[in-house]
């Protein structure tokens, strides 16, 4: 059980998030197919895709090397309105990886603090919108929390994991009020947000890099 | 069933295709970036802010149809109605810097919202300044609901991209093109009706069905409905739905001067474009207002859609001036 | 059953509508006479051939759009798809002779040569002179019959207006302009091809129906049908089919230059004419011809056909320098 | 009976036409239906009554003054091929009386042959071809004779219109090879042109009107 993430760890961390994404691919467009207009799992699915290949040649010696690959790929190649908010949510952690040799938890704070800043910045999304901000959101206030409190990283990874699905299960009984998901009202009332489901995978993965 | 075949080769290459033809139907004017794909001008400007647009294709000639002396600088295509991505908007802007800003001329759209200004935080990090003007036109989204999308953005973008692109050439600063554009953008306003909707590249079905008696009144331009179905009716009727709303919304007064654009939507021929002009000129003199400057011709399209916008701006001697001076592009020269 | 409405009032009255908003529209450069109908340039010309153009509406921006200088003094359009009258040709024309005479500018159709010569008859009564440049390149129609209509007379229509427009503003003297507009015809050739018919100013019926897996080819510019039917299929495919025999005809070798003109035939959008051109490039550049001059755009309509068609000429440097010339009209400026 | 034709004259002859075809306009758009598009009637009458609305205000004190008026009405506001090519037949008759008192035999003569030149020029029709030149042709012809002949005017007209006559009724057995008829082929065979009708009811009037 390491306690920074490696550019080794990161670089796991990132293809179990593709994959995990690949796998759940057909369930996340059912999801925005009922609230929105069903693409989504296939926009990210062929992103993170393409980020994988581009990976293959890449230099990721630091620990913010994956993500920046990841930022750039969805900025450039990836459509709709989760594309560009993923890339940046991607570029946000790379950017406190970039010059350093791996990942403390309190990195991982950081970006996912400023990720979430970011994302409520461009898309103007509060808690309680019915979007990825409803994952992240208890995500980041979990990291906050395990920082202040001292716990190691696997454990603060884990309190966020958890707080994030919780936050994306919870987003089951919200009216969407931010992107096309506005537009459809209660009909998707009892499943949860695609995006906010993802950022609960993108934890879940990230504990899994750490504790493999 | 109306069949809407296009000359096309594979639908997804339409645009890319459609890119290099009309770079090589127009060599002096402007040069095109394969990937990430955008459009600059044949000869950069060396000292002046870079005045940049884009947003999805199937508008044409907006946005590629305007690079060049006098309007603008870079413009950046996506795919048929979809936003460039961030990453072509900070390459084509990188492109055009020439170190004293860029402005981003953007018609509101979700996606082309967020994909500028991401492309202005990307900008930010390489050290190019860059702002914003929002192109929200088009009337027939105003609910007044100011937690929403507000309007869409539509043929008003001309005269932002013309104002602001003479204001550029003559040197004005970011601030000065960012008052300027956002104080066009706030003067202008748009209504488009259709009698039919287009086709995407490939389908052979219009993005929707008219009954034979109405027209989508307050339409928009990628082929979505309009809210309304109205009457279909002579354009001596049509005409004054369209403009008394905009003068009303204008808040337009007797011996007010405006820019009014006639603007075809892709499939409307240029004898019921003049028609249509005919009859906001008769509407405009009825009400006391003086169309100082008049454009009729298809400049903003949505594919090859049967309808018309009318777009008025209010004009000062300021504006009038800029409008005026000298352009030399593709769609648009004087 | 495709509807294809417009936007009119009567539509008798279409044409005369039309005109009324197209002179307002381009107040600096061209001025309407109403009776008989006829548009001259707003500041006349004083000393030089003047050149006179003239059909039946419903083409536009074709004759009026290409009044102003460096192209036409004055053209004369007709109610839709029919031929003006002798006595509006002759007034058109006395409007915009200097002294130095009249050079009109006719596409080879029965109604438009009658009238125009009839008009050469009348002007001659009046001291003016005037000689007949018959525009005849559409190849489709070329059948080899000495006693027949001959071509019918297309897109190259604007090659020669703009080329002995160009040759009479710098003095060029009737007979050599003649013999010039004759030149550029005699070197121009153009096939049509049309996707869907488009329907007369108040008729919902386009003018011929077309099966979902053919295209009309050889088509006319006055809604009526071709001699042939050919498989739809990709720009890829159709195009060479349209340019090869462009080449053949003209007997275009290796090296030699051409303007190449992709025009619209009213309700095809620029997206598909910008794709089309790359084809057309394409096939040349394999046969070794150089596109000197590219035009791409709508320019010679039939209503709201979807449609296009490419015209070759063959070019020297004295017809390049002409189209390089300056122009200043309402579709056409460089 | 005259032997010349004053102005008065004139005027009644042009009133005699312009009633003649309004009577056959019928039957002379369903001649053109049979060879060609089927607008001939309708389009001449149209220009004829605006014709006789212009020469109700107009100066008429010349014998070629009427036959001036409705060259340029129909060279003005005709369209079809009859109407420019009529405009130009009567534009003929008007430059021969332009500043006459009165139109002699050799007069109509003149303007007859000048009609037939301008007409072959501008249509290039030759005898034959199945057009209205196919009576004016034998007209001119017959007007030749009675002028060489010192024939009075009014044997020299009734000989121009049984020649006419004669032409036009010969045309029923023609193919047709200029103008739209000569798309029609054969199924125009056994109906005379209507064009070379309507020049033969041009002379009959000449004659009623000078024996009136
Ligand atoms: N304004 C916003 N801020 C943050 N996230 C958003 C916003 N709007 C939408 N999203 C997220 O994007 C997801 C939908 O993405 P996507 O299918 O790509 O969008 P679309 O197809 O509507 O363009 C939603 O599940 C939501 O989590
Ligand atoms: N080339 C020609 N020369 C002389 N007369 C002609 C010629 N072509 C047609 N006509 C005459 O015109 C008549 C048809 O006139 P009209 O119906 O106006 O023509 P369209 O409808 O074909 O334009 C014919 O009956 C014939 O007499
Ligand atoms: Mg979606
Ligand atoms: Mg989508
Ligand atoms: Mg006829
Ligand atoms: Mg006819």
């Amino acid at each position: 059980m390491a306690d920074q993430l490696s550019p080794a760890h990161v670089e796991r961390w990132v293809h179990g998030f593709v994959d995990a994404v690949e796998e759940a691919g057909d369930h996340l467009t059912d999801l925005d197919r009922r609230s929105g207009d069903g693409d989504f799992g296939t926009n990210m699915v062929t992103a993170l895709r393409r980020s994988r290949e581009v990976l293959a040649g890449a230099d990721t010696s630091t620990a913010g090397a994956p993500f920046q690959v990841m930022g750039e790929t969805f900025l450039a190649h990836s459509g709709g309105t989760s594309g560009p908010l993923f890339g940046m949510w991607f570029r946000d952690f790379g950017k406190v990886g970039a010059d350093a040799g791996a990942l403390t938890l309190a990195m991982v704070a950081e970006a996912t603090a400023n990720g979430w800043a970011t994302l409520a910045r461009l898309g103007s999304a509060k808690v309680g919108d019915r979007t990825m901000v409803d994952a992240i959101a208890p995500a980041s206030e979990a990291l906050a929390t395990a920082v202040d409190d001292g716990s190691g990283l696997v454990e603060g990874l884990r309190s966020a994991a958890e707080a994030a699905r919780r936050g994306a299960d919870g987003t089951s009984d919200l009216l969407g009020r931010r992107g096309r998901t506005s537009y459809v009202g209660e009909s998707a009332l009892g499943s949860p947000d695609p995006g906010a489901v993802t950022i609960a995978l993108f934890y879940r993965t990230a504990v899994e890099a750490a504790t493999a | 069933m109306p069949l809407r075949r296009q000359f096309l080769n594979k639908p997804d290459d339409v645009v890319s295709e459609a890119l290099e033809g009309f770079a090589a139907a127009w060599p002096h004017h402007v040069r095109l970036n394969e990937d990430p794909a955008y459009v600059v001008r044949a000869r950069p400007a060396t000292d002046k802010v870079a005045v940049v647009s884009g947003g999805g294709s199937g508008h044409e000639p907006l946005h590629v149809g305007f690079v060049g002396t006098g309007m603008l600088d870079a413009a950046v295509p996506g795919a048929v109605f979809a936003s460039p991505t961030a990453v072509q908007i900070r390459a084509a802007s990188m492109a055009a810097d020439t170190g004293r800003g860029v402005l981003h001329v953007v018609k509101n759209y979700t996606g082309d919202v967020l994909n500028f200004r991401i492309a202005g935080e990307l900008l930010a990090d390489e050290g190019v300044r860059s702002d914003i003007v929002l192109v929200d036109d088009d009337l027939a989204t105003d609910t007044g609901d100011a937690d929403g999308p507000g309007r869409r953005g539509t043929a008003a973008v001309v005269a932002v991209e013309k104002v602001c692109g003479a204001a550029a050439e003559r040197g004005a600063d970011l601030e000065t093109l960012t008052a300027l554009g956002r104080r066009v953008a706030a003067h202008s306003r748009t209504l488009s009706v259709a009698l039919a909707a287009g086709a995407h590249p490939g389908q052979s079905r219009p993005s929707f069905e008219l009954p034979e008696d109405a027209v989508e009144f307050g339409v928009g331009i990628h082929g979505e409905r309009a809210r309304e179905r109205r009457a279909f009716g002579p354009t001596g009727e049509l005409v004054p739905q369209m403009v008394s709303p905009l003068v009303k919304a204008l808040e337009l007064g007797r011996g007010e001067q405006v820019i009014a654009i006639v603007n075809g939507l892709g499939a409307t021929h240029d004898l019921e474009l003049y028609g249509v002009f005919g009859e906001v000129r008769r509407f405009l003199e009825g009400a006391g207002i003086d169309i100082a400057r008049p454009l009729v011709g298809s400049y903003v399209t949505s594919l090859d859609m049967a309808g018309c916008s009318v777009t008025l701006v209010r004009a000062d001697e300021e504006i009038l001036k800029l409008w005026d001076a000298p352009a030399a592009t593709p769609a648009l020269t004087w």
